[in-house]
C-alpha cells in the first residue's frame, strides 16, 4: 500500500474545518442515500463513492469558481465538494423535480451549470474527450480557466483515454485527468485490466506530466492537487494525476461483491480518509473534539433538510415528458 | 413424456451458456465482468468456477478492443460468445460489428465467415436514465450480414444461444435486462429452438399484433384483456429482427385485416416501421383498417419511475390501441 | 434583382463554410485533413491559408477523440463545426454524438446545450467498397435530440450551415460525396435556408416521389421523363430526416394519392420505413394505391461498378416503378 | 533521418535474389496499377505502397505460412510479398470475379484465405483488436503460429491502437504490431497525430517490448524483424516493432500533395530501399548485372501476365449481387 509521504501545506484553521466538514457530508450524505435506496425512495443505479472522499475534496479545493468540472455516475462527493446543494441532490436522485437535473438524471446525472458542474457521465471515459474540449474552449477563449476530469482506473483501458490524453497533449490544453484509481472496475481488478498497473506510467507516452498520490490521505491529495492544478493554469498543458483509493462499498447496490475478500476490505478500512484525518486536526490543534461534534451535528441537519427537501419535492407532470429533447421544450 | 419446469429468464439464460460451453471446447465467453463479479446480471454467476478462466474471460473496458477480438478469434476458428454489458455501450463497438463482421465475408468474396455470437443487454425498465436505457433493436436490424434475435420468451432464452452457435455468420443476440427475475413454465425436452422464423405466440381472428422483445408478454397479456371482452388478438413474437421472417406476419394479416405493432424502441426509423412499410407493400389489400404502431417515446429516457413508464407502451395503452383500431 | 451563378456542390459548400467563419469568432473547424491537405474533398481547401490553424484545426485520426472533443467545445461557449471524413468512420463517434450530443440537454434538465455542427460525407457512388460506401441516414435519424439534414441540392448545400449554426442543439449534416462536382445554377441572393421543412422541389398531381439526398436530382429527372409520357409527379425532397417534416409529404399524398419513396441506404429500417408507415397511419384513406419503396439492396456495396450501381435505384427503376404504380 | 546500422543477418544467395525480385515485383506492379488508373481500368481509391516495399518484405520473410498477416488499404506489397497471386491482385483491381476478392473487394480488399492473408482493411486501426483476437485463438488453440498486423502511424492515434496493446499484453498472446511510420496520415504529418512521435516509446505504457527500425533498408529491416518475430514465437507475448518509412507518391490517386515540401520527397527519394538492396547485393557479389536483368524480365512478364488475367477476366452476373451477405449464398 502507498504510504503517507510528509508535506508543506498551509492550511487555515477556516479552511480545514471546512474540508472536514465536506468530507463528513459526503460519507454521511451517501450513508443516507444507502438507507434511502433500501427504503425505495431511490432507485436506478447507485455508486458510493465512500472510502474515496479525500480525492474530490483534495482535488477540488484546488479549483477556482470558474474551472469547469467533469465527473462519473459515482458523483455524489464531487458535486459536494463543488457546493451543489444537498437538497437539490437528493431530490435529484428521488427523481423530483426540484432535483438539480429536474429528476431527469437521478444520481449518475447530476449536473449544475451555475457552479461549472457537467455531470454525472454513465459511459465509461466517455467525458474524457469532452473534457478535452472544454479545455480547448477555455484556450480559445483565452478565459483562463481549467478543466478538470475525474474517471475510475478501468476507464483508463478504454480508446477515449488514449485519444483524449494525445489531443489535450497535442493542443496543449489546461485540463486536469484526475484518475481516481480504486483497483476495481465493478469486479475487475486492476491486475486484469491494465497490463501495466501504475497508471502515471501512461502519461509518458504522450508527453503528459504525471504524477501518483496516496488518495487516502487528504493532506496528500491537497499538495498533489495544488502542484499539479497550478501547473495546468501556468503551462496550460494537460496533467494526468493517478489518485490510489479504494471504495469501500460495492460498485453499486446490484453487487454482490464475490470478485474481494472481506478481509482486503477490512485492511482498506484501516486507512479511512475521514479519521485519519479528524486525527491530523486534532493533533495540530486545529480542531477540538467539541468542534467535531458541531460539524457533525450541522452535517445531519444538512442531510435531513436534503432528506425533507426531497420528500416535500414534486414529481414533474407526465404531460412534460418530451421536453429538453430539443431546446425548443417541445419534441419536433 | 414432455415435463415442464419453472425458471427465470436469467437462469434460462445461464443453462444455456453452461450447455454451450460443455458441448463444444471452441466455445468460450468473454466480457466484462462475465467472470469474477458473475455478470452484471448475475446471467453467468458460477461459470468461471465450473469452467476456468480460458473458457471465462473477464475482460477490460474496451469494447471496440474485445469486440474486435472476438471477431479476430471467430476468423482463427474459435467460436466465441461476446458479451456486451448493455446495449448502451455497444456504440462503442459498432465499428467492429458493421464494419467487420458483418461485412468481411463479402469483402473477402465468400472466403472468410465470423462465427461470432454478440450477445447484448438491452432497453428499458430499470429506472437507469438516458445513457443506460436504449433499446437498439433498430439499428442493428439495418445491418446487412447480421443475424439479429431478440429474445422475447424464455424458451428463447433457453435455446437461441444453441442454434446461433451453429450460424457460420455473426449473430447479435439481444436479451432484457428488466426480464430477468420473470419466472415461467418451459418444456425440458423443447428441442432445438428455430432462428429464422416468426412465432404465433397466441392465435386469433381479430387483429394480429406484432412485436419482439419485452413486447412479447405484455401483449400477450393484453390478449387475454382482450379477450374477456370478445376481441380474438394473434400475437406474434417476430424473434428474428434480421433477416425478418415476413411470411408470418404477412400470413396473420392476411387472416386478421389489422395489425398493431408493439415495441419500445422510439418510434422513428424503427422495426416497426419496416413491418408497417412491408405491410403496406404486400398486404395493403388485405388490410380493414390502417396499421398502428404503438413504440417508445422519442426522449432520452428519463430517471424517475412515472415518466419512465410513460416512455413505453404498456398493457393498457395496447389494450386501448388494439379496441380503437377495432371499433374506430 | 435576383441573379443566379454557375456553381458546384463542392464550392456552394466551400462558400457557406468560408461566410461562417466569416461571421462569427467562436466557430471553427475541426477533422481530419480539414486544413494542410485541403479536406478529403477538397471542400475546406484553401480555408486553412485565409483563416489560420486556430481556425481551421487538423486533427489526428481519433474520431471519438475529437468529435467529443467538439461536443465538449459547444458546451464551453463555442460553436464548432466537426468534419467527419465520411460516414463509415463515423460509427467510431456514435457514442460521443448519441450519447453526448444528443441526450447531455435532456439529461441536465434543461441545462446544457450542445451547439456542434457535425458535417459527414455520405454514400455510394465512388467506387469504394464495403467499408466506405454505407448511406447512414436512418441511424442518425433514429436519435432524439439530433437534428439531421440531408444535402440534396446547392442551394441547401449553400445555405444549410448557416441556419445550422443558429441551432441550439446538435446538427448532423450529410453531404454526398457523389455529387461534389456536379454544377447547378443557384441564386445569388438566395436568403436565409429553413432547416425545419421539407420542400416540394417540382409540383405535380399524378403521384408523390418523396426523395432526399442523391436521390433528389434522381428524381427529378425521372420526373422529366415521365413528364414527356404524360405522367406529372410530385418530387419532394425531404432535406430534414429528423425531427420529419410530415406535413409536407402528407399534404402532397392527399393530393397525389400515390406515393413512390426513394433512397439509397438499406432497406430494412430505413427512412423510407418510417415515410410509409407515416403515410399508412394518416393518409391511409387518401390512398389509391399501396406506397412502394425504392431503396438500396442490402449488401455491403461491391466495389465494381455494374455492382456498385445495381446496389441503389437508378433512374430507370424510379421510371419503371412510378409506371407500375400507376399503371399496375 | 534513421540510419543504417551495421548488422549480421545470413542470407543465402537464393533467398536474396527472392527478396529483390518481390520488392522489384511490387514496385513495378504498383507503377502498372497507377497506369491502369489513369487509363480508368482501376477505380475506387488506390493507395500505393511505392518507398515503402522493405517493411512489408523484410517483415513478411520472417514469418512461416501458418502465421497470419492483417494489413491496411495500403496492401498491395504485403499480398505480394505474401506470395498472393499477382493476377488475382490486378484481377481484384479490375473488379474481375477472377480476382482474389471475387472482384467485390478491389484494391483495398485483398484476401487470400489459403495463404492466411486477412485483408486489406480499410477502417483505419480496425483491424488491430481483430489481430489480437487471432493471436488469442492461436494461443487457445497452442497453434504456434502467430499474428502479424501492419498499420499506419496514424492508426496509432486511434483508441483501437490502445485497446489492442492492452488487451495483447494482458492476454499474452502473440501478436507482432508493426506500425508502418510513413510520416504522413494522408496530408497530416506525425507532429500533428501525435504528441510523441517516437513512437516506439508507446510500448512502455503497455509492457510491451518495442524497437524502431529504419525501414529504408531491407537488411535492417530483416534483423528487427527476424528478431522480434522470433521473439513473440518464443514468449508468446507481443511486440510492437516501428518501421520509419516514407511514401514516395501521393496518399491515394485523389491527392494533391498541398502538405508536404517537392524537397522532402526528393530528398528521401535518394533513400530507395530498391536501388539500396540492389547495390549491397551486387557489391557483395551475390547477384550479377545480368542476373538483375534477368530478374528485370520476369518481374515484367510476371506483371504482363497479370494485366492479361485481368483483361481477360470477367465481370460477376448481376444477379449475383446479393451473394456473400450470409453464408448460405443468399440474401435472407
Ligand atoms: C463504456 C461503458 N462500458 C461499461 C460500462 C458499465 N460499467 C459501469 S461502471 C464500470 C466500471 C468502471 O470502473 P472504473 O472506471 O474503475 O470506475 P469506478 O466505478 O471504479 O469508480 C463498468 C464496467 C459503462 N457504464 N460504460
Ligand atoms: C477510422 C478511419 N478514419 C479515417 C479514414 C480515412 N483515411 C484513410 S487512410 C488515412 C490516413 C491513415 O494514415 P496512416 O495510418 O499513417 O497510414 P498510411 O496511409 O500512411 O499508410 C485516413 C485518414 C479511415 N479510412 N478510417
Ligand atoms: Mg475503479
Ligand atoms: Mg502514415
Amino acid at each position: 500500500m502507498p504510504k503517507t509521504k510528509s508535506k508543506k501545506i498551509d492550511l487555515d484553521a477556516k479552511k480545514s474545518r471546512h474540508l472536514f466538514y465536506q468530507m463528513l457530508l459526503i460519507r454521511k450524505f451517501e450513508d443516507k442515500a444507502a438507507e434511502e435506496y433500501t427504503k425505495a425512495k431511490i432507485r436506478g443505479f447507485l455508486h458510493l463513492y465512500i472510502g474515496e472522499e479525500a480525492v474530490a475534496v483534495g482535488v477540488i479545493q484546488a479549483l477556482t469558481d470558474d474551472d469547469n468540472v467533469l465527473c462519473t455516475y459515482r458523483e455524489h462527493g464531487h458535486a459536494l465538494a463543488r457546493g451543489m446543494d444537498a437538497g437539490a441532490i437528493m431530490a435529484e436522485m428521488y427523481g423530483k423535480q426540484e432535483g438539480c437535473s429536474r429528476g431527469r438524471g437521478g444520481s449518475m446525472h447530476l449536473f449544475d451549470k451555475s457552479i461549472n458542474f457537467f455531470g454525472g457521465n454513465a459511459i465509461v471515459a466517455g467525458h474524457l474527450p469532452m473534457a478535452v474540449g472544454m479545455a480547448l474552449a477555455s484556450k480559445k477563449q483565452k478565459k483562463g480557466n481549467i478543466t478538470c476530469c475525474f474517471f475510475g482506473e478501468g476507464a483508463a483501458a478504454e480508446g477515449e483515454f488514449h485519444e483524449a490524453m494525445n489531443l489535450a497533449a497535442l493542443w496543449k490544453v489546461p485540463v486536469l485527468f484526475v484518475c481516481e484509481n480504486n483497483l476495481y472496475a465493478m469486479g475487475t481488478a486492476i491486475r486484469y485490466s491494465h497490463s501495466v498497473q501504475e497508471l502515471e506510467k501512461k502519461g509518458a507516452a504522450y508527453g503528459v506530466e504525471s504524477s501518483a498520490v496516496n488518495g487516502m490521505n487528504l493532506m496528500d491529495v491537497i499538495e498533489a492537487a495544488n502542484e499539479a492544478v497550478q501547473k495546468v493554469r501556468d503551462n496550460g498543458k494537460p496533467y494526468l494525476l493517478v489518485c490510489n483509493t479504494y471504495r469501500f462499498r460495492a460498485h453499486s447496490m446490484f453487487d454482490a461483491e464475490l470478485y474481494r475478500d472481506k478481509k482486503e476490505v477490512e485492511e482498506w478500512k484501516k486507512r479511512d480518509p475521514i479519521p485519519e484525518f479528524q486525527e491530523f486536526l486534532l493533533k495540530q490543534k486545529i480542531i477540538t473534539e467539541k468542534e467535531i461534534k458541531k460539524i457533525e451535528n450541522q452535517v445531519d441537519s444538512e442531510i435531513q433538510k436534503a432528506v425533507d427537501f426531497a420528500e416535500a419535492g414534486t414529481w414533474e407532470p407526465i404531460d412534460q415528458l418530451t421536453e429538453f429533447v430539443y431546446s425548443e421544450n417541445e419534441t419536433k | 413424456m414432455s415435463q415442464t419446469i419453472k425458471i427465470t429468464y436469467r437462469e434460462a439464460f445461464k443453462q444455456g451458456l453452461r450447455e454451450a460451453l460443455q458441448n463444444d471446447d471452441r466455445i468460450f465467453l468473454m466480457g466484462e465482468d462475465v467472470g469474477r463479479y458473475g455478470g452484471a446480471f448475475a446471467v453467468s454467476k458460477g461459470l468461471l468456477q465450473e469452467f476456468g478462466e480460458e473458457r471465462i474471460m473477464d475482460v477490460p473496458l474496451s469494447e471496440s478492443g474485445f469486440v474486435g477480438a472476438g471477431i479476430g478469434a471467430a476468423l482463427a476458428g474459435m467460436k466465441p460468445i461476446v458479451e456486451v454489458m448493455t446495449v448502451n455501450f455497444g456504440l462503442l463497438a459498432m465499428d467492429q460489428i458493421v464494419n467487420n463482421a458483418a461485412t468481411l465475408l463479402h469483402m473477402s468474396g465468400g472466403q472468410l465467415n465470423v462465427p461470432v455470437v454478440i450477445r447484448i443487454s438491452c432497453g428499458i425498465g430499470q429506472q437507469l436514465a438516458a445513457q443506460h436505457s436504449h433499446s437498439w433493436e433498430p439499428f442493428f436490424a439495418q445491418v446487412p450480414g447480421l443475424v439479429v434475435l431478440s429474445v422475447g420468451t424464455h424458451e428463447d432464452a433457453r435455446g437461441m444461444l444453441h442454434t446461433a452457435l451453429q450460424s457460420p455468420d455473426p449473430v447479435i443476440i439481444i436479451e432484457y435486462t428488466s426480464m430477468l427475475n420473470l419466472e415461467k413454465e418451459i418444456s425440458t425436452d423443447m428441442g432445438a429452438v428455430n432462428i429464422t422464423k416468426a412465432k404465433v405466440i397466441k392465435s386469433g381472428k381479430d387483429i394480429s399484433i406484432i412485436t419482439y422483445g419485452t413486447g412479447v408478454y405484455k401483449c400477450l397479456e393484453s390478449a387475454d384483456e382482450l379477450a374477456a371482452e370478445g376481441i380474438d388478438a394473434e400475437v406474434i413474437d417476430l424473434r428474428v429482427l434480421r433477416p425478418l421472417d415476413e411470411e408470418t406476419f404477412l400470413a396473420s394479416v392476411a387472416k386478421t385485416h389489422r395489425a398493431l405493432i408493439v415495441e419500445d424502441a422510439w418510434r422513428s426509423v424503427s422495426i416497426s416501421s419496416e413491418i408497417s412499410s412491408r405491410i403496406m407493400e404486400k398486404a395493403f389489400y388485405e388490410l380493414d383498417a390502417s396499421v398502428k404502431r404503438l413504440c417508445g417515446v422519442e426522449v432520452p429516457i428519463p430517471y424517475p419511475l412515472h415518466l419512465e413508464q410513460a416512455s413505453v407502451p404498456q398493457k393498457s395503452d395496447i389494450v386501448k390501441a388494439v379496441k380503437r383500431i377495432i371499433n374506430p
